[in-house]
């Protein structure tokens, strides 16, 4: 499959030789850019809007009846899985390009966009190693997504146009190379995403649909405050990352402020304790497919933005506060974990568990060594995955049992041995087992922090071995013992969930044995914010 | 050279194995696939050693691919090393190729014996692939020639462990006993990470240094850090001194006290009896805990340059023996004695380390390899025919069992270290080892320590002969029980799969101690040694008298109290019920984990939610009431009555008028006149 | 000192604060709607001062004109209120301003 | 041409007066009274400064058509008359406040504009012959289109008056319209009581409410 998105690829390159030149903007005439000499592209373009515009397509489709809701769910089906292609086939041409990329972003697109004010805002596509491997993350778990909300019956038009904005909304957030145009898409997902909790959660749907809504339009104001001061008080004139995020000398009062609103901002979204009650309650409320994106997906949102925006557009800054974030991670680490030992429900058990993992990605921000932040890049792909699985496990649990509390569930290995292969695999991962995808991230993010942060990259990893009490502890409880009468009649897997499940297994798998392969991909972005930390660029 | 890429076989073979081991349609066939490929790994592994053998003082051969690396253009920024390779690979030395085919052996009997002993049951395919796995990573474990492969493999070993001792994971002490060891274990592990990962920050600036641009050079490698750890002895790495040494070799002990079950990470040893017989044969024998012990072997490098560390292995290894010997004394679960005194004996092997006896020490690994999982695996067959694990309720295995009994006593000869046995040769030179209490760099104990360790290692001899024969005495010569519902007479021999490895472990527990005898032309000494010269141990006769009195003496005591009761010696047991019961129970060590546990981590746990709900949220509500409370307060302004309307508009108005007037005449901040 | 138009301003606003004030603080409809006419008074008493002292010879008295638009829509103004008031006082048995609420939403 | 400035005085500080006593009686029947002198009062400025048409038309409309309207009110509401109907609101130093904002607001622009609004002088023949010619000229020439649209808002305005007064049609139609809403709230109510009632025994019986969308 890669390699007929590939041959497409090249074929299109071969169609369009454009000779590449250097950036003349022509007012008032739109300018396409080919850094590093690589083809005119509308790839990115193309896979953030398709499946807008398959939402499109979907809300004038008909849901009376089953056969013309089947009809919904395969068209969503198709509008998620075409940017999967493309994301594979964009990830593969950069492995393959290894060497030759340097530190810029492929295929790039740029457009003037806003001129109308003093300050310029263009439609600035591209990606780099740290939102490529994002890109994919997102993509493959929409398309999860879909297909675990296969048997949902209710509103099942609304359910999927919001699904497939809420995609426009993500990837475009990950490709954005402008900041008018990354914070519009930071908008653009919260809608849908509220609506989803709030429409088809669980009893208290609604408090958790606004405790997320408000904490995330809080994130989105602190978000927009420092865009604004970026840009006015920078002084480039334009609100685009190639002015911003290089070489811009801002005064130390206005970094420290930027740096903090920005920093604030992504740690509501990662989220950073004690910024972090929106999540436990949102996940538990959501329903799991929405569960699995806003755990995969969503809180990588922050994840990104603290490298992006973090430490792309304030790295003095944070070098300077660089203890402080380190501290809150030790924090979030350990809180984490150890509100995770104490639940009893398994989603919050999960949603807490994230919070844990998460922290690992803000110790590498805060230690800002190369090595850190490929595993931080690494990690955030990784617990996408894993905990993605560990949400659609608790959704096929939770479908069997009615409950998720641990207490009343026991025993259910005797009944579903298939899934409980593949929940043992999931808590292995996110227990950091070597040759599953958590371990390499954890491992190169405890690397790379512990020559600078010593102390915090101990406690970090002594919450690792509280993730693995809790982990081990739940598999004991949940599925081994003595049957339970209750759930006697459980089916094991299904074929349509092992469909979904089973791919997740494999890539968690991929990512843990041959990380090697898109290691240098990820070195590539990660390098460009190094030299800017390191104040070479 | 080429010869040595068969390890590459050994070691991956039984992977392959547990892969395949889903594929034939029976659960039988997918046993045997296991059980072939173990085998085909084991006639590898020997002709590896044959190999290694004819080229006695040949460098280590290292094959290595890599698995994930990164060399960015800057490669080294203040100190900072930005670049980083993960490698794995094999490593063959005397070390790593005398121990691959222990493991191997091991791992094929255990199998041909769990054949019979697992028949029926449910998980008869999965048991068999996970001890493939398992095997799989002990092999990979011992052939690694870095650290990071080490880890894979360690925590392989560990996974392992959690499934086949949660095999029967329905019996809520499985399940348990499962998610101790690998807990426990783990955290062990963390100390190895942490050594990991230390050791990077150390020494990968100074590797980077030396290595020429383009060329990878590995941090992790052994060979490279023994290197590293000689030239930080003397002072040649900046920013590495002797404290970053010892709290290196501090942090690679704990992950090897996790794995070796030494006190204080030892609790989870014995409850991991909960796992099927041949299991713990192959967890206490050659995989599992043989790690720690191998890890320190493999490490010693660093050990011989943190002097201090040795002394706390030493003291470490000697706690442990006593404690495993004194509590098998008092348990009267077969397994429960035989994991005690696992843990005694791989205190042993630590004590032999600690105090320089390295050969001393990899000696009494291979030995005790084969007389535990023959102990294991004869006990198992007793186990399944009389359907209990209490030595006082059974008795009379002698006359019934003959092949299994004769085994056991064979068995229990070289546990306890009686004259000529495997267990002899090996313990004895650990005695004189410890007597001569030296390390090949020159350091030595303070007399004190010397001291307890010579009083521990006696003790130990003497202790180590009293319990195996306990246990053999009571089970096997004692009067049959009289239980309801059993009958001794219908006890048969258990069928030949079940006989025969342990007749061949007991055959090698008789003769495998005479390759360590010094004066043949390739000993044990002479073969396995990590440093640059031999590690033979000389023959000392006084190590001998010593160790093989004391043992001897132990038997005899033994005979006199449970066989021919003598009555001076007979009360004793009865006299030592307080401290009996206190050993039965593992001296609380493990109420005192449980009771930390709940203070130290359930309680805060319990509680941080709970802050959660009562703090952090109260405080993000209290935001928002202050938001809402404002907000109906400027409702009241729209609460449509005119007055308050026009109220507000006239407010504008007057802001308005007057704003605009002032700025009309240039009094307004900020707004330039315009007069 | 010659009366001019600011002194006629000054009484246009009086007598249009008075307005606003009765209009702000009455509780009782018909006493806002006195208030308003003193408003309206005010505005006249303003344009008419304009016509008075602001004399245009292009449009003469123009200030005049526009009183007596203001008093004639004042006129139907006062009409239609009285009309509205008898309506309200008719369904909520009250003429107090702060009671007739029905705007709220 | 000029103005008597004693004349102007007096006046104007009776109307000012006047007008206070407007917001200030509680009686409304003495606040209408007072109204009445102070239209007496502007009319009676309006001559001073040589408005005589405006004089006239302030009589007749405003001291003499309106205040009847508004007594006609007063009759006609009841309580209207009462004391405690005729309170200031609670906030109303807060209404004092924003006033006298607006006088000083008022009186800068006055303080800043320094009497800069003359454009010519009024001419004697305005004085002597009177205004009522040229505002009939303004009015009927330059004025003619708004004129009409003022008497024909006055018509609108004045039969929308009296339909809007009309007793039986109206208050019928209000009245069925009041009842419908109630019933039709009384519905809504009854729907929610038994939707809650439901889902309370749901509770008590032990199933959560399912989850849909998986």
């Amino acid at each position: 499959m890669n390699g007929v998105v590939l041959s497409g690829l090249h074929a299109g390159m071969s169609l369009a030789q454009v000779t590449p030149g250097p950036l003349t903007p022509t007012p008032g005439q739109p300018t396409t850019t080919t850094t590093g000499g690589e083809f005119p592209t509308l790839l990115l373009t193309t896979l953030i809007w398709v499946t807008l515009a398959a939402a499109l397509v979907i809300i004038f489709m008909p849901e009376r009846t089953a056969e013309q809701r089947g009809r919904i769910r395969l068209m969503a089906l198709a509008g998620t899985t075409v940017p999967v292609l493309m994301a594979i086939g964009g990830l593969n041409y950069q492995i393959n390009q290894e060497g030759s990329g340097g530190f810029s972003y492929v295929f790039e697109e740029k457009h003037q966009w806003i001129t109308a004010f003093s300050v310029h805002s263009n439609y600035h596509l591209g990606v780099d190693g740290v939102s490529l491997p994002l890109l994919l993350l997102s993509t493959v778990l929409f398309v999860v997504a879909v297909l675990a909300s296969w048997r949902n019956e209710r509103r099942v038009r609304l359910y999927f146009v919001l699904l497939l904005v809420l995609e426009t909304g993500v990837n475009g957030f990950f490709c954005s190379l402008d900041y008018v145009l990354l914070f519009l898409f930071y908008e653009v997902e919260l809608v849908p995403m509220f609506l989803l909790i709030a429409i088809w959660g669980g009893p208290r749907r609604m408090h958790a649909a606004w405790k997320f809504l408000i904490f995330m339009l809080t994130s989105s104001a602190l978000l927009l405050a420092a865009i604004l001061l970026l840009a006015f008080k920078g002084g480039a004139g334009s609100f685009d990352f190639d002015q911003l995020n290089t070489g811009l000398h801002l005064s130390a009062g206005i970094a420290t402020a930027g740096f903090w609103l920005t920093f604030i901002s992504f740690a509501i979204k990662l989220p950073v304790v004690p910024l972090h009650t929106w999540l436990p309650d949102a996940h538990v409320e959501a329903s799991t497919p929405v569960s699995v994106i806003l755990a995969g997906i969503l809180l990588k949102l922050g994840g990104y933005g603290m490298l992006r925006v973090v430490l792309g557009a304030f790295p003095d800054a944070a070098k300077r506060y660089s203890l402080a974030i380190v501290a809150l991670a030790v924090v979030s680490a350990i809180w984490g974990t150890l509100a995770a030992l104490a639940q009893d429900d398994l989603k919050r058990l999960v949603a807490y568990g994230s919070i844990g993992h998460m922290a690992i990605v803000l110790l590498a921000v805060g230690a800002q060594s190369s090595i850190a932040l490929n595993g931080a890049v690494l990690q955030m792909v990784a617990h996408g995955f894993i905990t993605g699985l560990l949400f659609l496990l608790v959704g096929t649990v939770y479908d069997r049992t009615r409950t998720r509390s641990i207490s009343r569930l026991g025993g259910l290995a005797w009944q579903m041995p298939r899934l409980t292969a593949i929940w043992v695999f999931a808590g292995l991962a996110s227990l950091g087992l070597p040759f599953l995808a958590g371990f390499v991230a954890e491992f190169m993010v405890f690397t790379g922090a512990f020559p600078t942060h010593r102390f915090a990259t101990v406690v970090v990893m002594a919450s690792i071995a509280i993730t693995t009490g809790y982990l081990l502890w739940m598999l004991q409880r949940v599925f081994f013992g003595p049957a339970k009468e209750a759930y006697e009649r459980l089916r094991d897997a299904s074929t349509l969930e092992l469909f979904y499940l089973v791919p997740m297994v494999v890539a968690v798998t991929i990512f843990g044995v041959v990380p090697g392969r898109i290691m240098p991909v990820i070195n590539n972005g990660v390098a460009t914010l190094v030299a800017r930390l390191s104040g070479s660029v | 050279m080429q010869y040595y890429n068969l390890t590459w076989a050994v070691v991956l073979v039984p992977l392959g194995g547990a892969l395949f081991a889903y594929l034939p349609e029976s659960a039988r066939n997918a046993a045997r696939v296991c059980i072939a490929s173990t085998a085909i790994s084991f006639v590898l592994s020997l002709l590896v050693l044959a190999y290694r053998l004819g080229h006695l003082h040949a460098a280590p051969y290292e094959s290595l691919i890599t698995f994930w690396s990164f060399n960015p253009a800057q490669p080294i920024g203040g100190g900072v090393v930005n670049n980083f390779t993960a490698q794995a690979g094999i490593l063959v030395d005397g070390l790593s190729a005398s121990i691959l085919p222990v493991v191997a052996l091991v791992s094929l009997l255990v199998q041909v014996h769990s054949l019979g002993y697992m028949r029926g049951d449910a998980g008869y395919r999965r048991y068999f692939a996970i001890i493939a796995f398992f095997t799989f990573s002990m092999l990979a474990l011992v052939a690694s020639p870095n650290f990071l492969n080490l880890y894979f493999a360690w925590e392989g070993v560990g996974l392992g462990s959690f499934l086949l001792i949660g095999h029967w994971w329905h019996k809520p002490e499985a399940a348990a006993a499962a998610k101790k060891a690998f807990l426990v274990t783990r955290i062990g592990d963390l100390g190895l990470l942490l050594a990991i990962v230390f050791g990077f920050a150390k020494f990968a600036p100074h590797v980077a240094s030396l290595t020429p641009p383009g060329q990878v050079s590995d941090p992790f490698n052994f060979s490279v850090l023994s290197r590293e750890w000689q030239f930080a002895h003397q002072g040649l790495v900046p920013g590495v001194g002797g404290r970053t040494l010892a709290i290196l070799a501090l942090l690679v002990l704990m992950g090897a006290i996790g794995k070796s079950a030494q006190l204080p990470l030892h609790t989870w040893l014995p409850d991991a009896m909960e796992g099927p017989t041949p299991i713990s044969a192959l967890i206490h024998a050659a995989t599992m805990v043989a790690a720690g012990v191998y890890l320190i072997a493999r490490t010693y490098p660093l050990f011989l340059v943190a002097p201090h560390v040795l002394t706390v292995v030493a003291l470490i290894g000697a706690l442990s023996a006593v404690f495993g010997a004194v509590v098998a004394l008092a348990h009267t679960d077969i397994k429960r004695i035989i994991a005690y005194s696992t843990i005694s004996h791989l205190g042993l092997m630590f004590t032999a380390l600690g105090v320089g006896a390295f050969t001393a020490g990899v000696f009494h690994l291979f030995t005790h390899a084969w007389f535990k999982a023959l102990l294991f695996l004869a006990a198992g067959n007793v186990i399944q025919a009389y359907g209990t694990q209490d030595i006082r309720e059974m008795g009379g295995v002698w006359s019934r069992m003959r092949i299994t009994a004769w085994a056991m006593l064979l068995g229990c000869c070289s546990a306890a270290g009686v004259v000529f046995f495997a267990g002899f040769w090996s313990k004895d030179s650990i005695v004189a080892g410890v007597l001569r209490n030296q390390f090949p760099d020159g350091g030595h104990h303070s007399l004190a320590v010397k001291a307890a360790l010579i009083v521990a290692v006696c003790a130990v001899s003497l202790l180590g002969a009293l319990y195996p024969f306990r246990m053999f005495f009571i089970a096997f010569l004692g009067d049959p029980a009289r239980r309801r519902g059993f009958t001794p007479q219908r006890v048969r021999e258990s069928p030949p799969s079940m006989v025969m490895p342990v007749v061949v472990l007991a055959a090698l527990s008789c003769v495998a101690g005479f390759i360590g005898i010094s004066g043949a032309g390739v000993t044990f000494g002479n073969f396995v040694f990590a440093l640059d010269k031999p590690q033979n141990e000389p023959f000392d006769i006084a190590g001998v008298l010593l160790g093989a009195g004391l043992a001897l003496i132990g038997v005899a005591v033994a005979y006199l109290i449970w066989v021919r009761p003598v009555p001076a010696l007979a009360r004793l047991p009865a006299r030592m019920g307080r401290l009996a019961v206190a050993a039965r129970n593992g001296f609380h060590v493990d109420a005192a984990y449980a009771w930390l546990v709940d203070r130290l981590v359930l309680r805060p746990a319990a509680l941080v939610p709970r802050v959660d709900e009562g703090i952090t949220d109260a405080v993000a509500d209290g935001i928002a009431d202050g938001v809402r409370a404002t907000a109906l307060e400027a409702r009241r302004l729209q609460g449509g009555r005119l007055q308050a309307y026009a109220l507000t508009a006239f407010v504008g108005v007057v802001l308005m008028a007057g704003g605009f007037t002032l700025a009309a005449t240039g009094h307004f901040p900020g707004v330039g006149a315009t007069r | 000192m010659t009366i001019g138009i600011t002194h006629l301003l000054v009484v246009s606003a009086a007598l249009f604060c008075v307005g606003v004030f009765g209009l702000l603080s009455r509780r009782n409809a018909i006493a806002l709607l006195m208030s308003v006419e003193l408003m309206f008074n005010g505005v006249n008493v303003a344009l008419v001062g304009f016509a008075r002292f602001g004399y245009s010879n292009l449009r003469p008295l123009s200030g005049m004109a526009f009183a007596l638009f203001v008093i004639t829509i004042a006129a139907a103004e006062v009409a239609v209120a009285v009309a509205l008031l008898l309506v309200a006082y008719r369904r909520h048995q009250t003429v107090q301003a702060d009671e007739l609420d029905e705007l709220r939403g | 041409m000029t103005v008597n400035p004693v004349a102007f005085y007096v006046i104007a500080v009776l109307v000012v007066a006047t007008a206070i006593a407007v917001v200030a009686v509680p009686n409304i029947i003495h606040a209408a009274v007072a109204l009445i002198a102070c239209f007496f009062m502007v009319a009676a400025l309006y001559l001073a400064i040589g408005a005589d048409f405006l004089a006239a038309t302030q009589l007749l409309i405003y001291a003499g058509a309106i205040p009847v309207l508004i007594i006609f009110a007063v009759m006609l509401t009841r309580g209207s008359m009462r004391r405690e109907g005729n309170s200031w609101v609670r906030w109303w130093p807060l209404a004092l406040l924003v006033t006298m904002g607006l006088g000083a607001v008022l009186l800068g622009v006055f303080a800043v504009s320094h009497d800069r609004w003359h454009r010519g002088t009024y001419p004697q023949r305005l004085l002597d012959d009177g205004t009522t010619r040229t505002i009939g000229d303004a009015l009927l020439n330059r004025y003619a289109l708004p004129f009409e649209v003022a008497s024909a808002l006055l018509l609108v305005a004045l039969v929308g008056a009296v339909l809007l007064a009309r007793r039986d049609e109206s208050e019928a139609v209000l009245e069925r319209s009041e009842e419908e809403r109630r019933q039709r709230e009384e519905r809504v109510r009854h729907r929610r009581e038994e939707r809650d009632r439901a889902r309370r025994a749901r509770l008590r019986d032990g199933v959560s409410t399912p989850d849909e969308s998986t």
